[in-house]
Order: structure tokens, then C-alpha cells, then sequence
């Protein structure tokens, strides 16, 4: 099929404001609540796509930002320039990591919806993201994710439980209680606190990579940012600083097509993020999102121009949010609820495992088998976690946490409103 | 008069001037189609069409920055911000911009822009969908700064910023949006049953700077705005004293003479809000108290407010004004 | 000669650190004080380029971006698709309107030297920008200035004396003192109040913009922004803005090669504005700024696209700042002191002018008695400026203006502080 | 010991840092290879190199965010805004990102940003050169706030500030740059035999968090800051009024010790800075001080500020407070 993927939208406006025609043009999302969901078939295939050099020019990569980088096929095998000949012993590796971010996000919202934890934001359908990515680099290299990245600790070796404490919000939370859940922070593994306000991470993670260039590291910053909040200024701060300096960072764009119930109609005319890299002078590139083995691969590019001396990449992830935003969002209320069985970048997950079966290194049972595995791991962080308290319960993490680290020594007004606070709790 | 709670009374003024004025039109993130993450303009869109109330793109400097243009070239513009929190991506265009254009043009152009944003603590919004930052927007002439706090001002309240010919900022306690907020996160009550609940269907205005005296009472002045109004009624019936409760409603201008009033006949004074002490606006409350009722005053102004530190997450209400800190706040100034 | 106008910054940043190389990478200027200023010759002559239909693509722009849109040749006559074919009698305006910009802003250096002004800024070298531009445009047409277009006012008939009061800061001023000169506001006009933040006009433009549009009216908006001042989330915020509503606005880049002492290598990476609206779906031209036809011209072209509803136009006038940044600025710290003379793209004034004598509809003897009929008017306008005070002598206007038009009404605490001001005064 | 104006002795404390510690690098908008528009960097990047102190792209808000980045990776950055009227478009990035990374990664990132940034009016900036937007910075925790007066303490506070483990927001009063500032633009001296301009040329430091007592006297407070700390010297000697002068130096922490005992001392206080009154930093002065010393008080505590409209340029004196209206507030603390 010919049909491009993206919705046109319409692009006349008639301003004389004729019978029946806004006079104002406001675009429309694909597909809302009793509309089919449909996406036409995709014009891309493993194997279009050169792999340049990692000197290239920014002009060079226009096909790439335009077509979209894969590697595994319809057929579930591997081709083209692109393939990163991964082992089967990685490949299973990431696919783990993957299942675990699934069933770990499916036990978070069971405790959402029974008042453990207070909020949640699923990896849905966009688990290769981080995962893939993150193990492409280097161990020292800096992650500073969104909110839906968390999957990128596991490569890094997280436990668990730490994460579920966080969550919860409990003693145990890294993060004392302080910001909402799935704000994770981890140093150890070089993953930057995450914060709220969408899109600030991505402008500061070139002020990390360019600290890691200044002291002569061959350290390489990952950051992320979502097709929604590639609207804010910090979107067009990060890219101009960081080519401009030649920062050696990797900035994505994951372009989920949803910001909450905002469809990216509204967050781009064209509906391609991938392009706005190349008149910063940034070489740019549109990946599958939902392709493993293409992520895994762009990214190790990108690492190898980065730490070569090469600067910035710019990569638009193209994938589905097939979960609802967050815990508090019914998506139902703006598409359909079944949209993203129609994806035609369909499950990473399955598509990683189908690839494994297809080259003889995984089975159904195999696959069964680790399910388990990780279920029951899961389980039972979760029920060492909840040990150190749930947000139904407590305890929780001291009210003083509210008063540490605020500044690096509480200064004296602190201290003053600190005593007042004990002598409130004290007399409860 | 009907029944609504804060959402439906911040719905029903936008779709009242909706109606009446076609050169208001509505903007912001998740408004449109879906209605808003609040449900504020839920129905709207649907009802007054698609270039009227519409998504923007996820950038609130852009949100400002397009208000103000279709400001000074005639809407009059009603903008949500998701989150108070989320103002300050926009702060340049709305406080070097939106409150200065009448008066660097000569009057030739000004912004009849209302910004409206849900603000507050109470829904375990940890940092970032807590703050209230209300104070830094009394800090800069040219912008009117509104805090409702019941259904009834709440729609009383946006009809006449809505029409006000200058920019206003407009903020929601969102932990009233579904009922009152007595300080008790085990006790939530709708807003059903309440009076300041009953809400007429159609066009009707509250004047900007105008205070609400929600209780009256002879010992204490106390002062407060948004949600922790409600928490200050509940503290001040179980204090035992008896006070006057000023409903600021409008803090730039706020009404001097409401609390002036009080304060010459009360003597004693609490301030409550829930942001930071340090520079609050209970801050320019207490001075400007000091300065005019200076005389009057039989004890120092108490001011019960949020710690300065960040807003928490779990232990949100360690950091939110309760009734109890407010009770003995008001027991203090009955003491000297 | 083949070589390009924009010198290259290096592309490699030795991550290592090694001996002698600076560990971070941060551009230069091209020339610094005591270089000899040179620029190599355009590769680009008027007809290079084509002149699309209005309802074409973005991408059917790139030529026109990453090129130049000339109409006055080196042989100082017209030729291409994009000569605007204008009558003499169009021609021999502008040229006036350019001319008595000039003269004015020496007129008002003057006056600042003398102290009768605080502070100035000229168009020196960029006179053509504004000047053409509003004359390509409808009389009803809204003009969204930075500090760098007063020329427009030329267009609208402003009054000279009205346009000196405001830059004294005197009793006339229709600012009444409030802002520095030059940040004139114009309504009758339709020229919008200038703001010292540079960029916030931009993202304001296009709700100028869809304003009209919303009310169905036929009027275009045109705004300007620096090639420094680009780098601002506000341009980010237009370019977005502009694009998903389809507004009907021209969004100019004026690059003028610095920002102060920043050299434009600063603001963009690869030199070029212009194809940065590309990827936002936004028909994108670079033009010649010193060529007032090339100009005119692509500026009748976006406003015939906004007017039949196929929305915004990025336009990247490429020009150089003849002159100081300000009053305040002293050039020769920071590039050659004469290397406005190098410029390519040579003296809007004369370029018109020669081709004016080149088509015999000008000689220098017109030329110069309309420099003399400017220089008395202009002579005689400030004359009379003056007589409503001057800002070494007064009288300025009353403090009183310090109260008013902060509200509709004044408020309550603005009539008490404005009280104790006069009283205050009055005790003086 | 040198005499240096405030511009030198700024440029003695970046140079002094970046000699000292090569973790210090500066950036900001035409400061690199010009020196700054103030020409507080001048020298300092022939000096120390391209890549320590450099040019930065026209984006405040992306010269916040990249020394957000480098801060937490390491580095102490410094760096400049212009003025500090277009600090807005950084302030998301200030309050909402630098100010919280502490706090909100549990103590895993923190951010030593120095934020220099000149102030304030008096050199006909109109709206947009001379706002003082300290009080702004004051409400939100996790930032310090430092604003130096003289050549002296600017060298010294700017090197605490920069040695400092915590984002600080440094104003420099731009009126001062070239010589005090006593209220009078007809009479403008420079800081050449001023004894506050003799500054060591090596590294010292003036704690944060620490007043300077710049006049000592028993009958009046007058607390200050900035520019306005000159024109209060110059007010105190023409009031005849036996007062002590606090220049605040740090607004957060301030020195409440300095402050509770000079007005336990005197019993009357007056308030001076440039900003707009209400929500200024003197609100929460005033307030804390009612709080703390309301016994003392004999009379009110007096604000004497800018007024609650934008900064104008030809009447700019007729809005900056000058002497007269000092002296006369302190002669009104003298009456009751
Ligand atoms: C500055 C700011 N504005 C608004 C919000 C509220 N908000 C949280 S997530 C979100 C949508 C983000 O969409 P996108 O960037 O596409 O990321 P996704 O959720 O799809 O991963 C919004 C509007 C916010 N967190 N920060
Ligand atoms: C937000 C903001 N930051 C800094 C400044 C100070 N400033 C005034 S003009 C200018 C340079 C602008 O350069 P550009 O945008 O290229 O315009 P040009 O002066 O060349 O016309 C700067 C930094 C300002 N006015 N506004
Ligand atoms: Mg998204
Ligand atoms: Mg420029």
C-alpha cells in the first residue's frame, strides 16, 4: 500500500470566514473516541537506509531523519546496513530487561489501584525506548530520562525494591518522599534525577555533557524528551547549545503522538520531529521505536560520533504510547480504546521475542518460563518493599526530610520553622 | 441557583462569556476536545466549536505569548495553565509583557488576558503540582492576581477577570475543586449541601478587590485566600475565639478596608496561606497591617504558612497549613 | 570565484583533552579587531532562483532557503522570477523613506552625543529591511517591530516631530517617558509597541495574527526577530504556533551577523536562518536584506500566501549591522572598524539608487537635492522636537505618567502612592 | 589592598576563581571575547582561555539550563545575565529546576550555580533595564540571594557566592558599578578614595548570611540593600537622626541576629529598596520584624520603595526613592 502513515492536516484556511468554515484553523487528531482505529502500512523497511559515516554532515542524514531506520523485518529477521549483529546472549538480555519493565509497571498500577502507591506512569509499549538505548552505551556514560525512561535502571542494575520504595514513597524512598512516584533518582548508575516540568532535563543534559567535554572525559549524556514537550523553549535551547559547542550528547525525541490527550498534530504541522535536527547543523535520525535491534544501533552510532569528537545527534524515537498517560488519565475518553493493537510498529516485546525464535535462541517455554521468573522476582520486591511501608500505611519517610537538602547547611530560618514543625508533631 | 462544585462553577463562567462575547476564546493544554485534566472546560468545545476552545502545543511561553497577541488585537483571551507550577515557562511574557504593555505603549495597546491555573497542594502533588505561587505575581504592577475559593466566587470571580480589561491571573485551589478543604485528608466532603455552592446558571460578577467576610467575629482578624480559607473555618470554630475570617478573594488589588476594619476592632491578626513564609504575600499583609493599624494592634501578626523548603510528596500534610496550626496561631495572639 | 560567504566553525572537538587543544569547543568570530576584514564573494546572482506557486510545500523551498533571493544585480539591474516589477515612482519612495532614515538616525546620534537623548539605536546598513517590507505590504496590515524597524513608521506617515518627542522622552512623547528611545508605538499605524526583551514579539505575532484571522478579517502580520535574539524559546514558540494554526503571519529573521559584541556564529551553527522553518512545514526564503526589490518581492509573496489562508512565511533577510549595536556600543572592541565596507551585500541606499540612474530615473543631481529637502525637514523636525523639551533641559513629561495606564483605573494603592509622590514633589 | 571600582573588583573575584579553581568557568551573553557589556569579564578569557570564559548564545533560559547541567556534572559555573530585567526566561529553569535538584534527588545532585546579575535603576533604563527583581528569588527555597553594595563586598560576597555548594542569584547594583550612589544624578562621584573600594587583590571572602553595619546610631533602623544603602548613608547624615544602617548583603538567609538586635536597640525601622513595594523584600522584613520585635517597636515600620508601576526612563527619579523621602519616613518613626 501507497497510504503514508501520517494524517495530512488540512492546509487552507479560508479567512474570509465563509459560511460553515472556522475562521480559525485548529488541526484535528486522527482518530477520536468511536472512529476506527486504523494507521496505514508503513513505507518503510529494513535495509532502505545507509549507515553514514560518523563524520557525516547533518545534510547528509536527511533520508534517515525523513525515512525511519529499521532493522528487524515483518519477517522477524534482521537486515540492512544497520543491523548491530548483536549477540543472542544481549539480545536476551535486553528482552528481559523489557519483560521485567512490563510486569514491574503492571504490579505498580495493581498498587496504584489499591492505595499503595499514589500515582503511576506505565512504560507501555515504548519499553525498547530505554532499554535498547541504554545498553548501546557506555556504563559511565549520563542518562537524564523523563518519566519514561525508568527502565534504563535496570540496565544499570537497579534493585527493585529501592525503585518500589521510591514509588511508594516510603522510609526506604531515595528520594525521601519529597517528589511524586516514578521520580526516580540513581546516581550510582549515573541516571539523573527526574523532574516534573516537562522538557527542562533536555537543555541541562547538554550543560552535563559539555561538563564531562571541559574536564576531558570521553563520557557521552543521553537525554530524552517527548513530542510534547518538544514545544517548550528548552527543546530549542538544547539544540542550539549543543551544536553550537559540540556537545557530545544524544537527544531524542520520543514521539509517542500523544501528550496526554494532545494528539502531536498539535506539537508539529508535519508530523516529523526527526528533520528539526538538520538546520541546527545536528545529523539526525528517525528510529523505530519499537525496534530493538534499530535502537540498539542508532544509539551505539550516535554514542561512537559523540565520543569521537563528532557532537550532538538528534533522534526522533517513533513509537505508540499504548497505555494511558498516567495512572490518573482514561485515554478512552480521546481515542479509541484499542488503538494500539493497530500500531504498525506493534509490540517491541513480542517483536523481540519472535526475532530470538525466529534465529533458534528462544522458545515459547523459554519465554513462559522467564515470565515467571520475573514475575515471582517482582512479587517478592514488592513484598520487601512494602515492608519498609506502603502509602495506604506508612511509614512513611520523617516529615525532617522535608527540611534536609534543601540547602547543603539548613540555614537559620530553616532550623527555626524545622523546631516549630517537631513541637506541632510532637504534640499530635 | 444550582448545585456545582468548583469545576462545574469555573466551566459554567467560561461557557457564560462563551455565550455572551465572541471575542473570548479559550486555549491551553488538554482543554479542547478533552476538556481539560481538571474537567474545566469539559462540553465546551463541543458546544461553541473547535475554534473557539482548542489544545495548544505543550508550551506554556507559547500559551502566553499567543494570548497576548490576540489580546492586544482584540479577544480576549482565557488561557488555562495545567498547573500553577507550569507558569514559569510563561513568567517572561506575562510579567515583562502582559503587565507592562498598556503602560509602555502610552495606553495604545493593553492584554485583556485571563490566565487561569489550578494552584495548590493536598493531592499529593509532590515539587511540581503543588506550588502557589501567587506571591511573585503581587510583586508585578500592571497584572491583577484573583484566588477563589468556593464555587460561587469562583464563577463570580472569573466573569469579572474575564471582563476586566487588564491581565489576570487567575488561580483555583484544586484541592477545592470537588469540595471544601477542612485540613483533613480522612474527612473530604463534597460540595454538595453547601451554600457557597449554590450558584446561579447565568452571568453574575463578584467585583475584583472586594474581600468576603466568611465569618464575623470580635478577637482576631484572620486572613487567608484559596483553599486555606477553608481550613481557617474549621480552626477558628474550634479555637473557641471568635473571628473574623477575610476571604481575600482578589490580592492585587486586595481590599485594604475590609482589613483594616477588622483589624481596628479585632487588634490581633493571623495571615494563613499555603505557600513558602519568606516573602509570601502574608508578608505584604503583615507590613501593610503594621503600617496602618499599627495603633491598633494588641499583638504581634502571626502568619501560619507553607515551610520553606519544596512542597513534599508523602508528607504533604507536615507541610500544609492544618487547622491545628492555625488554632494556636490564634491562641497566641489572644495571649499578650 | 567559488568560495563560500560563511566561514566554516570547526567540526571535531578532540574529547581527549589533548596537548594545547581546549578541551570545550567554542566558536570564533570571523574577524576580530586588527584582521583584515574580508568576505568572499556570493556565490549567488539574481535568477539563480524560481519564485513558487503560493500554495507550495516547505519542502519545496529548500533552494530558496539555502540559497539567495536577489533582484538587483551587480550591474545594478533587475532580473528573475522575483523582480517585483515596481514603477519608478515605488522605487523613488523607498529610496526617500531609506534616505530619511539615515539622515534621521545621524539627526539622533547627534542628539544623543549632545545629551539631548539618552540613548539611540540605528538601521544603519539595514534601512531596506522595514522599508520594503511595509511597503510590499496593505495599509491594514499589522507590524511587530524590534527596535531595529523604526523605518516603517516612514511608510505609515508617522510624523517625524512625534517620532524625536518620543526618543527625547520629552512633554510629547506618546510613551510619556516610560520607555527608552526608540521603542516607538504607533497604532495609528498599526505598528505595535516595541518591548526592550528581545523575541517576545515573535511568539506574539502570530496571536496578532490568528486574531485576524479568528475574525475573518484580510489582514496580515509581520513581525522581525535578531539572528541573536533567535536563539530565544520565543522563536521556537512561533515557528510552532504559527505552523499548527496556520496563521497568517511573516516571520523574519534578521540577520545581521551580530548580537553586540556575539558573532551570529553563536546563534546558529551552520550560518543559516532561514531553513529552520522548513521542518516546522513553513515555506522558508533567505533574501537579500540590502536589496530593497528582492526584498519587496518576497514579501508580496508571503503576504499573498497569508491572505489566501496557506498561512506563515520564515523569511531570513541577510544583511549586516553597519553600525554600533547602540549608543552605548563601541564596535571596534570586538571586529574591524571598517568592515561594514566588505559587506557583500553592500549600501541598501546606493544599491536603489544606482539602479535607479542605471534605468534613468535618477541622477546624482536629484539625489542630492532630495538628501538636502530630507536634511532640512529632518532639521526642522527636530527643531521643533525640541521646543517641547529636551532631556537635558526638560520639560519631560509629569511624573503623574508614572501612575497611569499601569491599569485601566488606577487602583487604590496607586492612588495613595501617587498621592504621597506629589506631595512629595510639591515639597521640592 | 587596591582601590577598585565595583566593576574591578567583580572582575578581581571571577579572575581570583578561575586562577583558584579551574571547576569555575563563565559564560553569558557578550562576555567572552568583549568582556561584557559592563565590562566585568574584561581580560578574563585572554587571560584564563576560550574555553573557561566564553560567549553564549542570546538564551537565558538556555544559559540557566547549560549551568544547571554543568553544576550537576561538576563544574561551578558562573554566569551572567545581562540585566537582570531578562532573568525571566531563565526562571523556570532557576526556581523550579536549580533551586529543587537538592532537595528532590534525595541529595544526589545539587547545582553550585553563581547567577551575577546587574540591577536595578538610575542609568535611564526605563522598564526593562533597572527592575530589582530580588524578592521575586526570596520566595523560593533552595536559592541564596545576595546583593552587594559596594567594591568591596562584591568581591568578597561573589566569591562566597561561587564557593558555595548551593545556586545563587547575585545582584549587582548596576547604578554602582562606576561610583556610590547617593540619590543625587547631578553629583555623581566615583568610588576613588572611597575606603569600601580598597579590595584586596587576593582571595577572601564575606560570609553569606552576615549584615554589614555601615552606620551605627540609637534611634532609627534602616535596613537596606543595593544601590539604596548609599542613598540611606546619605539620607542618615542629612536626617540629623542617630541611626543605624544594616546593609542586608544576603537577603536569604538574612541576618536576622544583626537585624532583632539593632531594632530591640532603637524601637523604629525603615525599610529601603528599589523594587516595587508590595510583595518586595521589605514586605517580609517588615513582617518578620513585627514578629520578632514587636515589643520594641515604638513606632511603625516604615517602607520606603519603589512604586507598584513599571521603572520609567525620563521621570526615573521621581521614581527611585531618593534621600528626601528617606529622611522623611525616618523623621516619621521619630514622631509617635
Ligand atoms: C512544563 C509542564 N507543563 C505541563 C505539564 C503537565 N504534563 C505532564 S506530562 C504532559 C504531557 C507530556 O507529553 P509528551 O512530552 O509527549 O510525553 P509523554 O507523556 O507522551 O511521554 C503534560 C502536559 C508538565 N509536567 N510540565
Ligand atoms: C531577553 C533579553 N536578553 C538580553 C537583552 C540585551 N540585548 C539587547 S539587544 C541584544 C542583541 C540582540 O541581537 P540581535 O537579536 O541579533 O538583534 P540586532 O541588535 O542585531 O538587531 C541583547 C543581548 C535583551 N534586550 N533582552
Ligand atoms: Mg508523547
Ligand atoms: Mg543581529
Amino acid at each position: 500500500m501507497e497510504a503514508k502513515q501520517y494524517e495530512q492536516v488540512e492546509s487552507v484556511v479560508i479567512m474570509s470566514g465563509g459560511d460553515g468554515v472556522d475562521p480559525l484553523y485548529v488541526p484535528d487528531a486522527p482518530h477520536r473516541p468511536g472512529d476506527e482505529a486504523d494507521f496505514t502500512e508503513w513505507p518503510w523497511s529494513p535495509g532502505d537506509l545507509g549507515r553514514p559515516e560518523i563524520d557525516c554532515d547533518a545534510s547528509e542524514t536527511l533520508d534517515l531523519a525523513e525515512g525511519l531506520v529499521r532493522v528487524l523485518g515483518d519477517d522477524n529477521k534482521t537486515s540492512g546496513d544497520w543491523d548491530p549483529k548483536l549477540s543472542p546472549e544481549v539480545l536476551i538480555q535486553g528482552l528481559e530487561h523489557m519483560m521485567r519493565l512490563r510486569i514491574f509497571d503492571d504490579r505498580m498500577m495493581k498498587m496504584q489501584r489499591t492505595g499503595k502507591l499514589s500515582f503511576y506512569m506505565r512504560s507501555f509499549g515504548e519499553e525498547a525506548v530505554a532499554i535498547a538505548q541504554t545498553m548501546a552505551l557506555e556504563e559511565r556514560d549520563w542518562l537524564f530520562p523523563t518519566y519514561r525512561q525508568p527502565g534504563a535502571q535496570f540496565v544499570r542494575n537497579r534493585d527493585m525494591v529501592s525503585m518500589i520504595c521510591h514509588c511508594i514513597g516510603n522510609e526506604m524512598d531515595n528520594v525521601k518522599g519529597r517528589q511524586m512516584p516514578v521520580h526516580y533518582t540513581y546516581k550510582e548508575g549515573r541516571f539523573i534525577s527526574v523532574s516534573s516540568p516537562v522538557g527542562t532535563q533536555f537543555s541541562q543534559a547538554v550543560g552535563v555533557a559539555l561538563a564531562s567535554n571541559y574536564k576531558g572525559l570521553d563520557e557521552v549524556t543521553i537525554t530524552w524528551i517527548g513530542d510534547g514537550a518538544s514545544a517548550e523553549g528548552d527543546y530549542h535551547y538544547a539544540l542550539n547549545f549543543a551544536s553550537i559547542f559540540q556537545a557530545p550528547v544524544i537527544l531524542n525525541v520520543v514521539n509517542n503522538q500523544w501528550a496526554i490527550s494532545t494528539h502531536k498534530n498539535f506539537a508539529s504541522k508535519n508530523g516529523n520531529f526527526a528533520v528539526r535536527g538538520i538546520p541546527y547543523g545536528i545529523p539526525s535520525i528517525r528510529v523505530d521505536g519499537n525496534d530493538f535491534l534499530a535502537l540498539y544501533s542508532v544509539t551505539s552510532w550516535a554514542r561512537d560520533r559523540a565520543s569521537k569528537g563528532f557532537g550532538p545527534t538528534h533522534i526522533e524515537v517513533l513509537t505508540y504510547r499504548a497505555g494511558a498517560h498516567s495512572s490518573s488519565d482514561d485515554p478512552s475518553r480521546y481515542r479509541p480504546s484499542d488503538i494500539h493493537y493497530y500500531w504498525p510498529g506493534g509490540d517491541p516485546i513480542s517483536r523481540l521475542s519472535e526475532h530470538l525464535k525466529q534465529i533458534g535462541k528462544w522458545s515459547d517455554k523459554q519465554h513462559q518460563e522467564l515470565s515467571e521468573k520475573i514475575d515471582s522476582e517482582v512479587m517478592a520486591a514488592y513484598k520487601e518493599a512494602v515492608k519498609f511501608g506502603d502509602l495506604a500505611n506508612g511509614p512513611y519517610p520523617s516529615s525532617d526530610a522535608i527540611f534536609t537538602e534543601v540547602y547543603e547547611e539548613p540555614p537559620w530560618h530553616l532550623i527555626e520553622q524545622w523546631d516549630e514543625m517537631k513541637k506541632w508533631r510532637d504534640s499530635q | 441557583m444550582t448545585n456545582m462544585n468548583m469545576v462545574e462553577a469555573v466551566n459554567s463562567a467560561i461557557d457564560t462569556m462563551l455565550s455572551k462575547d465572541e471575542d473570548v476564546i479559550m486555549f491551553g493544554e488538554d482543554v479542547g476536545y478533552f476538556g481539560g485534566v481538571f474537567r474545566t472546560s469539559d462540553g465546551l468545545q463541543e458546544k461553541h466549536g473547535k475554534h473557539r476552545v482548542f489544545d495548544s502545543p505543550l508550551s506554556e511561553g507559547g500559551i502566553a505569548a499567543t494570548a497576548f497577541g490576540m489580546g492586544i488585537n482584540g479577544l480576549r483571551p482565557v488561557v488555562e495553565i495545567q498547573f500553577a507550577d507550569y507558569i514559569f515557562p510563561a513568567y517572561d511574557q506575562i510579567v515583562n509583557e502582559m503587565a507592562k504593555v498598556r503602560h509602555r505603549s502610552g495606553g495604545e495597546f493593553w492584554c485583556p488576558v485571563t490566565i487561569r491555573t489550578p494552584a495548590g497542594g493536598g493531592i499529593r502533588g509532590g515539587h511540581h503540582h503543588s506550588q502557589s505561587p501567587e506571591s511573585q505575581f503581587t510583586h508585578t504592577p500592571g497584572l491583577k492576581v484573583v484566588y477563589c475559593s468556593t464555587p460561587y466566587n469562583a464563577k463570580g470571580l472569573l466573569i469579572s477577570a474575564i471582563e476586566d480589561n487588564d491581565p489576570v491571573i487567575f488561580f483555583e485551589p484544586k484541592r477545592c475543586y470537588r469540595g471544601p478543604f477542612y485540613g483533613d485528608p480522612h474527612n473530604v466532603p463534597t460540595w454538595s449541601d453547601h451554600p457557597e455552592a449554590e450558584v446561579p446558571e447565568s452571568h453574575y460578577k463578584i467585583p475584583l478587590g472586594e474581600a468576603r467576610l466568611a465569618i464575623e467575629g470580635d478577637s482576631c482578624t484572620v486572613i487567608s485566600w484559596g483553599a486555606m480559607v477553608h481550613v481557617c473555618e474549621r480552626a477558628i470554630k474550634d479555637s473557641g475565639v471568635s473571628c473574623d475570617l477575610i476571604d481575600l478573594q482578589t490580592l492585587v488589588p486586595w481590599d485594604m478596608e475590609a482589613v483594616v476594619k477588622s483589624v481596628a476592632k479585632t487588634g490581633r491578626c493571623v495571615i494563613v496561606h499555603e505557600a513558602p513564609k519568606t516573602s509570601g504575600f502574608g508578608a505584604e499583609m503583615a507590613a501593610s497591617i503594621q503600617e496602618r493599624c499599627f495603633w491598633n494592634l494588641e499583638s504581634p501578626i502571626e502568619r501560619v504558612t507553607g515551610w520553606d523548603t519544596p512542597f513534599p510528596h508523602t508528607t504533604e500534610w507536615d507541610y500544609m497549613p492544618g487547622p491545628d496550626r492555625v488554632i494556636a496561631a490564634i491562641v497566641r495572639t489572644q495571649e499578650d
